[in-house]
C-alpha cells in the first residue's frame, strides 16, 4: 500500500505542479513509512521537503499555501500527533470557504498513519476519524486496499475542499485480518493490491462491497474490513460487508440498501467506543431502517481506554470478538 | 503573598496604573525622531539588534519630518495618507453608532492605530497578500476596497459579499489582497508564511503580511509562523501591532520579561523592528524597508508597532473597568491623524481649515456609502442573506447529507 | 448563573488554597463574562490571575500544577478557542493516570463558555462537547441552570480527574427556550435559580428528569432542555424531558429506564449533527432499548454547517423544529 | 530550483554532508574549554546574550579542568558520575540487543549524549521535578531508580510499574522527581513550567526542570513554556538537547536561521546559555547556575546542550539512509564517558585498567537487573500484566461504561 500512495503522489505531482508534498521527515529520506520516498529527488526540494517538527505549522502552512494555489499534500507522521494541528484543521481549513463565501478556498490533504496492531503504544495507534466526521468543511477518507488508497488519493488531491485522509498502518504491508500469530499474506498475492500505473480516480464519497450477503450488514473501514471478512468466513455467516472508504460524505445509500436487506447489522471500528464513528452508523441506520431492523445494531470497537503496550490484542476487536457480535446479532 | 526568606515567590506582572491612579507612562524610553540609523536592508540581522529595543521615528514634536528614515512618501500621498486615517475614523464612528442602534452585533474600531494599516497598505504591490486581524481594516480603506460593501458585511445584509455568514468586520477580498479574518486569534500568521513559501515555491514575485496582535503573540501559531519563516527564509512581513492592551490583559501579560515584542524575532535570526505606530511616515518607511527585503529574497522581517488603543476592545467591551479613562491622552505617541495634519501644516501644505472641510467631505462620503448600504437591510431589518444561504459554501459541491438537511429546513 | 459559577469557585477556593483560577482576562478584570469577578481581590494573585493570550499554556500549566498537587480551575475564553489546547487535553491531562499507573494525576477543570443564540458568529457560538466525549479519561458536564452549575462545578473541582465543564452561554442570564424574540425570563423567577450558599455537590455522572411523562423521552442537554420543555409545552405532548448534566460518564440507567416506558425518543442539543454527541445517545438507546422502541429516534441538532451570523435563528434547533420531530416521531 | 532575475526562490536548509560525503564539522566553532567567563546568578540577561552563541567548556583536550565554570564537584562525584554515565551506556546496549531478540517491541538508546542527563541530575534536590523526553534515562541513573524496574517497563511484564500500558522507556516515577513521559514532543514543556508556577504558588523550594530535543522546540508548546516562564518568572530551567538530529532531519530544519537553539530564550528576556553538552563538568557547572538562578527567584533559565547523537533515533531508525555513517566519529566534542575517563586519569585519579574493570562490574550489574526483571518476564513471553488492568485507571474510580465492557471483555 505504500508504493499505492506514493504512486498516487507521483501522479499528482507529475500532472499538477501545483502540488506539493512535505512534513516531517518526508524529503530526503521519504518518510518514516517511506511513502514519499524519492519524491524530493524526482521534482526538487520545492516540491517535497521536510519541514521543523510542527503539525501546526504544517498544516497552517498548507492553508496559505491553498489560498494562494497550491495544493499541498502533508503528512502528519502518526494520526496521533495531529492534535498541534487540530485548531489550523478545524477552525480554519475546514471554515475557510464557508466564512470567505468563497474568496478562499482550501484544497489540501492531511495524510496520516493510523490505528494499531504494531505495538505502538498508546501514541503510535489512535485512530481519531470521528474528531474529524464532527467536523463540517472537512472530507474524510480511509483506504483499506492499495488500489483504493491511490485511486482515493489522487482524488483527495483533486478535492476543491480539505481531506483528512488516514491510512491504516497495519495496512501497509499486507490485509490483515487480526489474526497477529499468523503471517499476513504481502498485497502482491491481493486482488486489491495490483494497482494501475498512472492516473485514476475512485470517488470520494462511495462505498465498496466486499462481502455479499443476505443476512447481516456489517459497516467497516480500513483495517477493520479484513477483520470483519475472517469473523464472517469463521462464523460461516451470509453476512454483506461493506468497506466505507469515505466516512464524510458517506454513502449512506448504500448501506440503507443493505440494511434494509438483511435487517441486521454490525458496526466496526478500531477507535473507541463512545461517540466514535459507529455511533452516526448506528444512529443513520436506526434512522433509515429502522422498520427493517430485526435485532438491536451492534458496536465492536476499541475500548474506552487510551491504547495500551502489552495488551495490545486484548484491546484490538479482532475477528474473535467481531464473530461473537456477529452471532449475537443473528440471534438477537 | 510574597514568601519568606528562601522560599519561592510567584511573579504577576502588573500594569503600572489601574483605574483611580494617573496615567503613567514615564518608563516608556521614547528615542527622539530621526535618531534610529536606517541600515542597509541587506544587512546582517545580527548588526541591528538594536533595533528590536529601540523606536524608529520620523515625525518629531515640531511636525518635521526628520532622520534616515524620512523621505519615503510624495506631497500627494502623505496628503491621501491623511485621508485615509480620516475616513478610517469617521468609518469607524458611524459604524459604532449602527452598533449601538442595533443595526447590527458587533464592531470593533481603530481609534489611534490608523497610521499602522494605513501607511503599511502604500508600501505593497498589487498582488501581494495580507493576513490580518480584526483592526486592520484601514488596509481596505487604503486599498480602495469600497466602504459600502464593508458595511454590508457589518450589516450581514442582502448585499453582504459574505452572505451573512461571518460576524461583522470578518472581511475577505483575495482582489484587494485581503485574506479571510479568523475569530481565532493568530491562526493567520503561520497560513501568511505559507502563502509566502507558495510564491517563493513558484518564482513569483508577491510577498505575504501576516498580522497580529501583542496579546495574540502568546499563541503557538505565533512560534510556528516565525520558524517556518526563519527556515524557509519566506518573503514574508510578520507584523505585531502592540497597541498596550488586549482584552483587559496589557502588554506585559503577553510580553514577560523580554521588553519587546520586537525582540521575539531575535531568537531566530530574523530582523526585527520597532517603529512608532502613530508616525505615518515611520510606519510607511519601515514598511518599505521590509517590502524590499522580502521582495529581494532576503528573508522575513518582524516589525513591531508600538500604538496604543484608545477606544474599547469591541463594542463588547468596557475599558473603565481595568485602565484609567484618561490612559489614552497621556499616551506619548499622540494621534497619527493630529500628527500627520501637523507635518503636512508645518510644510505649509494643510491647514486647519482645510482639514476641517477634509472631514466634512470625508464624513459625507461614509454616510453616503451608509445610505447606500442600508438600502440592503441591517441586520434586523430589511434585506438578508437567505437561509439557503446558510446551506452553501460548506463545500464546493453540496454533499447529500447537506442537501437533506436543506430540505429538512424547507428552503 | 454567573453568580453560581462565580459561587462554586469561591467556596472551592476558600475551602482549598489548592485550588486556583486563572485564564484569559480572568484577575483583574474578573472574565469576560464576569465569572471570576472579585476571587482575584479576595484570594490574591498568586490564586486567581490573568494569563497571555495561549489556550495552550494555560491548560499546559493547568496539568503541571495538578502533578504538583494544585487543583486548577481555568478558563477558556470561548469554547471555540479550546483547540489550541486539545492536544493538552487529549495527549496529557486525559492519559496522564492511565499512563503512570497513576505516579501523576490531573484533577483540573477547564470551563468555557459554549453555545449560540447570542449573534456570535462561528467562533461565538460552537458547542463541541463531542470533541470531548470521544476522549476516554475526561469528564463531560454541561450544566442547564444555576442550582446544577454550581453544585456540579464544585463537584468537578473536586473531582480527581480532568473535567470539561460547558456553560451554556445564553443561559447565563435565564432559562433561554429558543423563543429569541421573547424576553427571557431572570433566573431569579426560576426555582433552579435559587441558589444555596456555601458548599454542596451534585454528582457528576447521574442525570435529571425535568419533566415526566409517558409517551415519548427527550434527551437534551444546556440550553436545550428549556427549548425541550418549550416545544413539549406548545405541542401538548406528554414527553418525558431528560436533562444529562453529565455527558461523561452518561446517566444511561435513567435514559434506558425512560425509552422503555416511553418507548420513544428524541435527542436534541446545538451541536452540528454528524457525530455530535446525539449519535452515541441514538446508538445506545438502540442498542439498550430496541424492542421497546415503537418509532426511529430522532435526532434535532444544529445543521451541519458553520455556526451562521445572520442566519442565527434559522440555524438553532428552536422549539419549532423539536416540535416537528416530536410529532414525527410520535406518528412513527 | 533557484529563479530568475527578480524572482522569488525557495530555500530549503541543508546539512554540510549527505550518505556518500565526507563528514564535515568544520564550520561549528568550537570555542576553547574555560575561555568563557562565569557571570554572577543574577546577572541582567541582557548583559548576557553572548552566551546564547557562544560554548561553555570546562574540559580541554588534555582532561584538565579549566576556566571559571570548573570546580564544582568533588573527586568522588566525578568518579561516580563516570559510572553513572557508564551504567547507562551498558543499559542502552543490553536493552538494544534485548529489543533485536524480539524481549520488546521498540528501544531508545543515549549514545554520546549520556553527560548531558547524568551531570544535570547531580545539579538538582530531592523534590525537585524533572518534564523529561525519551532521552533522559540519565536522570533515572544518577538518580537511583532501580534499573530492574526500568526494564520491567521497557520488557511490559508483570512487575511492570506502568502494567504494560506505556510504550517501552516511557518511565514515570514521582518519587525520583521523573514526570510520566509523553509519546507526543514537548507537551511536557509547559507542563514543566505549571509545575513550577505551583511551587511558587506554595511558596515552597523545590522547582521544575523541562526536556526538549532540537527538532522538538519547533513545536507550539515550546513558545507556550517560553511565554509562561517569561510572564510568570517561573522557577524552571528549560533543557534543549540539542544532538544534531531529529529522526532524519538535521537541527537546521528546525533551527532556521538563529544559529543556536540557546538564542530562542533571547527573545523572552530569559538568560540562555549554550553549554559542552558531551562535557560533564560544563554541563554540572551551568546546570547548578540555572538551579541557584531559580531557586533565588532571579526566574527561567534556558540551557543548550550541544551534543551528538551517535546511535540511531530509534530501534526503528537507520540512520544510515540520511547521514554519513562516520558522522560521529568527526564529531568534534568528543565522547563524553572518554573525556570524562581522561579527565580523571589526568588528574591521577584513575586508570586504564581500572576502567576495564570499572565496565566489567557495570556490566555485571546491567546483567544481574535485566535476569531480575527478565524472571518476571518479558514482552512476548512470561508474566504479563492482566487484561483487566487494561481496563484499570483510565480514571481513578471506574465508571459504568468501562465496566461493562470490562464485563463484556469477560475479564
Ligand atoms: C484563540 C483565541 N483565544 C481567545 C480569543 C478571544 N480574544 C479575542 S481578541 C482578544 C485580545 C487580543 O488582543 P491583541 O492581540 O492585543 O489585539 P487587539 O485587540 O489589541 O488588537 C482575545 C483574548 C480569540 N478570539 N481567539
Ligand atoms: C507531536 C509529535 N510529532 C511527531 C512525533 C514523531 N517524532 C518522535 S521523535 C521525533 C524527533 C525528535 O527529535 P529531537 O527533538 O531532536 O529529539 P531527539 O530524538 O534527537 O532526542 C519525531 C519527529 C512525535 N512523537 N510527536
Ligand atoms: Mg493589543
Ligand atoms: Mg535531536
Amino acid at each position: 500500500m505504500i508504493e499505492a500512495i506514493r504512486s498516487a503522489m507521483d501522479v499528482s505531482m507529475a500532472r499538477d505542479d501545483n502540488v506539493v508534498v512535505f512534513g516531517e521527515d518526508v524529503g530526503y529520506f521519504g518518510g518514516v513509512f517511506r511513502c514519499t520516498q524519492g519524491l524530493q529527488q524526482k521534482y526538487g526540494k520545492s516540491r517535497c521537503f521536510d519541514t521543523p517538527i510542527s503539525e501546526l505549522g504544517i498544516v497552517g502552512a498548507a492553508i496559505g499555501m491553498a489560498a494562494y494555489g497550491l495544493r499541498p499534500c502533508v503528512e502528519v507522521q502518526f494520526a496521533d500527533y495531529v492534535y498541534p494541528a487540530y485548531d489550523q484543521i478545524v477552525s480554519e481549513a475546514a471554515r475557510l470557504r464557508y466564512r470567505s463565501n468563497g474568496e478562499f478556498t482550501c484544497p489540501i490533504v492531511v495524510r496520516m498513519p493510523t490505528g494499531g496492531g504494531i505495538f505502538g503504544g498508546q501514541t503510535h495507534s489512535q485512530s481519531p476519524e470521528a474528531l474529524f466526521t464532527h467536523v463540517s468543511g472537512l472530507k474524510v477518507v480511509v483506504p483499506s486496499n492499495p488500489v483504493d488508497a491511490k485511486g482515493l488519493l489522487i482524488s483527495s488531491i483533486e478535492d476543491p475542499d480539505p481531506v483528512i485522509f488516514l491510512e491504516p498502518k497495519r495496512l501497509y504491508n499486507g490485509p490483515f485480518d487480526g489474526h497477529h500469530d499468523r503471517p499476513v499474506t504481502p498485497w502482491s498475492k491481493h486482488e486489491l493490491g495490483d494497482v494501475p500505473d498512472g492516473h485514476f480516480n475512485i470517488a470520494l464519497g462511495k462505498a465498496a462491497i466486499r462481502r455479499e450477503g443476505g443476512d447481516v450488514t456489517v459497516l467497516a473501514y480500513g483495517t477493520m474490513v479484513y477483520v470483519a471478512q475472517a469473523a464472517c468466513e469463521e462464523k460461516g455467516i451470509d453476512a454483506e460487508v461493506i468497506d466505507l472508504r469515505t466516512l464524510l460524505p458517506l454513502d449512506l445509500e448504500t448501506i440503507v440498501a443493505s440494511v434494509k436487506k438483511t435487517g441486521r447489522c454490525v458496526i466496526v471500528h478500531e477507535a473507541t467506543l463512545t461517540s466514535g464513528f459507529g455511533a452516526e452508523l448506528a444512529a443513520l441506520v436506526q434512522e433509515h431502517c429502522f422498520y427493517h431492523l430485526q435485532a438491536p445494531i451492534a458496536r465492536v470497537t476499541g475500548w474506552d481506554t487510551p491504547y495500551p503496550h502489552a495488551q495490545e490484542w486484548d484491546y484490538f476487536p479482532g475477528p474473535a470478538r467481531v464473530g461473537r457480535a456477529l452471532q449475537d446479532v443473528m440471534e438477537g | 503573598m510574597a514568601g519568606g526568606d528562601g522560599v519561592l515567590k510567584f511573579h504577576v506582572p502588573e500594569p503600572e496604573v489601574r483605574p483611580g491612579g494617573t496615567p503613567d507612562f514615564s518608563n516608556v524610553p521614547i528615542p527622539k525622531a530621526g535618531s534610529v540609523p536606517r541600515p542597509p536592508v541587506d544587512v546582517d540581522p545580527r548588526q541591528i539588534r538594536d533595533l528590536a529595543y529601540s523606536i524608529i521615528r520620523v515625525l518629531n514634536r515640531d511636525g518635521e519630518a526628520v532622520g534616515e528614515w524620512a523621505g519615503t512618501l510624495t506631497d500627494e500621498e502623505l496628503a491621501e495618507g491623511l485621508k485615509h486615517m480620516m475616513t478610517l475614523r469617521a468609518f469607524d464612528t458611524r459604524m459604532l453608532t449602527a452598533q449601538r442602534q442595533g443595526k447590527t452585533s458587533f464592531y470593533m474600531q481603530h481609534m489611534g492605530e490608523e497610521a499602522v494599516s494605513c501607511a503599511f497598505r502604500r508600501a505593497l504591490a498589487p498582488g501581494d497578500m495580507n493576513f490580518p486581524t480584526y483592526r486592520q481594516a484601514g488596509l481596505l480603506i487604503a486599498g480602495g476596497y469600497p466602504m459600502v460593501d464593508m458595511m454590508n458585511q457589518i450589516y450581514s445584509n442582502e448585499a453582504d459579499p459574505l452572505k451573512g455568514r461571518q460576524l461583522p468586520v470578518m472581511y475577505a477580498s483575495k482582489e484587494h489582497g485581503f485574506f479571510s479574518i479568523s475569530g481565532n486569534l493568530t491562526t493567520q500568521f503561520p497560513q501568511a508564511v505559507g502563502w509566502a513559501m507558495a510564491s517563493a515555491i513558484k518564482n513569483d514575485t508577491r510577498i505575504a503580511v501576516g498580522w497580529v496582535g501583542d496579546g495574540a503573540t502568546a499563541e503557538s501559531d505565533f512560534h510556528a509562523a516565525l520558524v517556518f519563516a526563519s527556515t524557509y527564509r519566506a518573503p514574508v512581513i510578520l507584523n505585531i501591532v502592540n497597541n498596550q492592551w488586549a482584552i483587559s490583559t496589557f502588554q506585559g501579560i503577553a510580553r514577560g520579561g523580554s521588553g519587546t515584542f520586537a525582540a521575539r524575532g531575535l531568537g531566530f535570526g530574523i530582523p526585527a523592528l520597532r517603529v512608532d505606530g502613530n508616525d505615518y511616515l515611520a510606519v510607511h518607511a519601515v514598511a518599505k524597508w521590509a517590502v524590499e527585503r522580502a521582495r529581494r529574497n532576503l528573508g522575513p522581517t518582524l516589525v513591531e508597532y508600538v500604538t496604543y488603543r484608545v477606544g474599547a476592545h469591541s463594542t463588547s467591551d468596557d475599558p473603565s473597568a481595568y485602565r484609567p479613562k484618561t490612559e489614552s491622552d497621556a499616551w506619548p505617541l499622540g494621534d497619527p491623524v493630529i500628527r500627520l495634519k501637523n507635518h503636512l501644516i508645518a510644510r505649509g501644505l494643510w491647514s486647519e481649515e482645510r482639514h476641517k472641510q477634509a472631514e466634512a467631505e470625508v464624513l459625507d462620503t461614509v454616510i453616503a456609502a451608509q445610505k447606500e448600504a442600508e438600502k440592503h437591510g441591517t441586520l434586523h431589518s430589511g434585506g438578508k442573506p437567505s437561509t439557503r444561504d446558510m446551506f452553501e459554501g460548506v463545500y464546493e459541491t453540496m454533499p447529500p447529507h447537506l442537501r437533506r438537511q436543506r430540505q429538512q429546513a424547507g428552503v
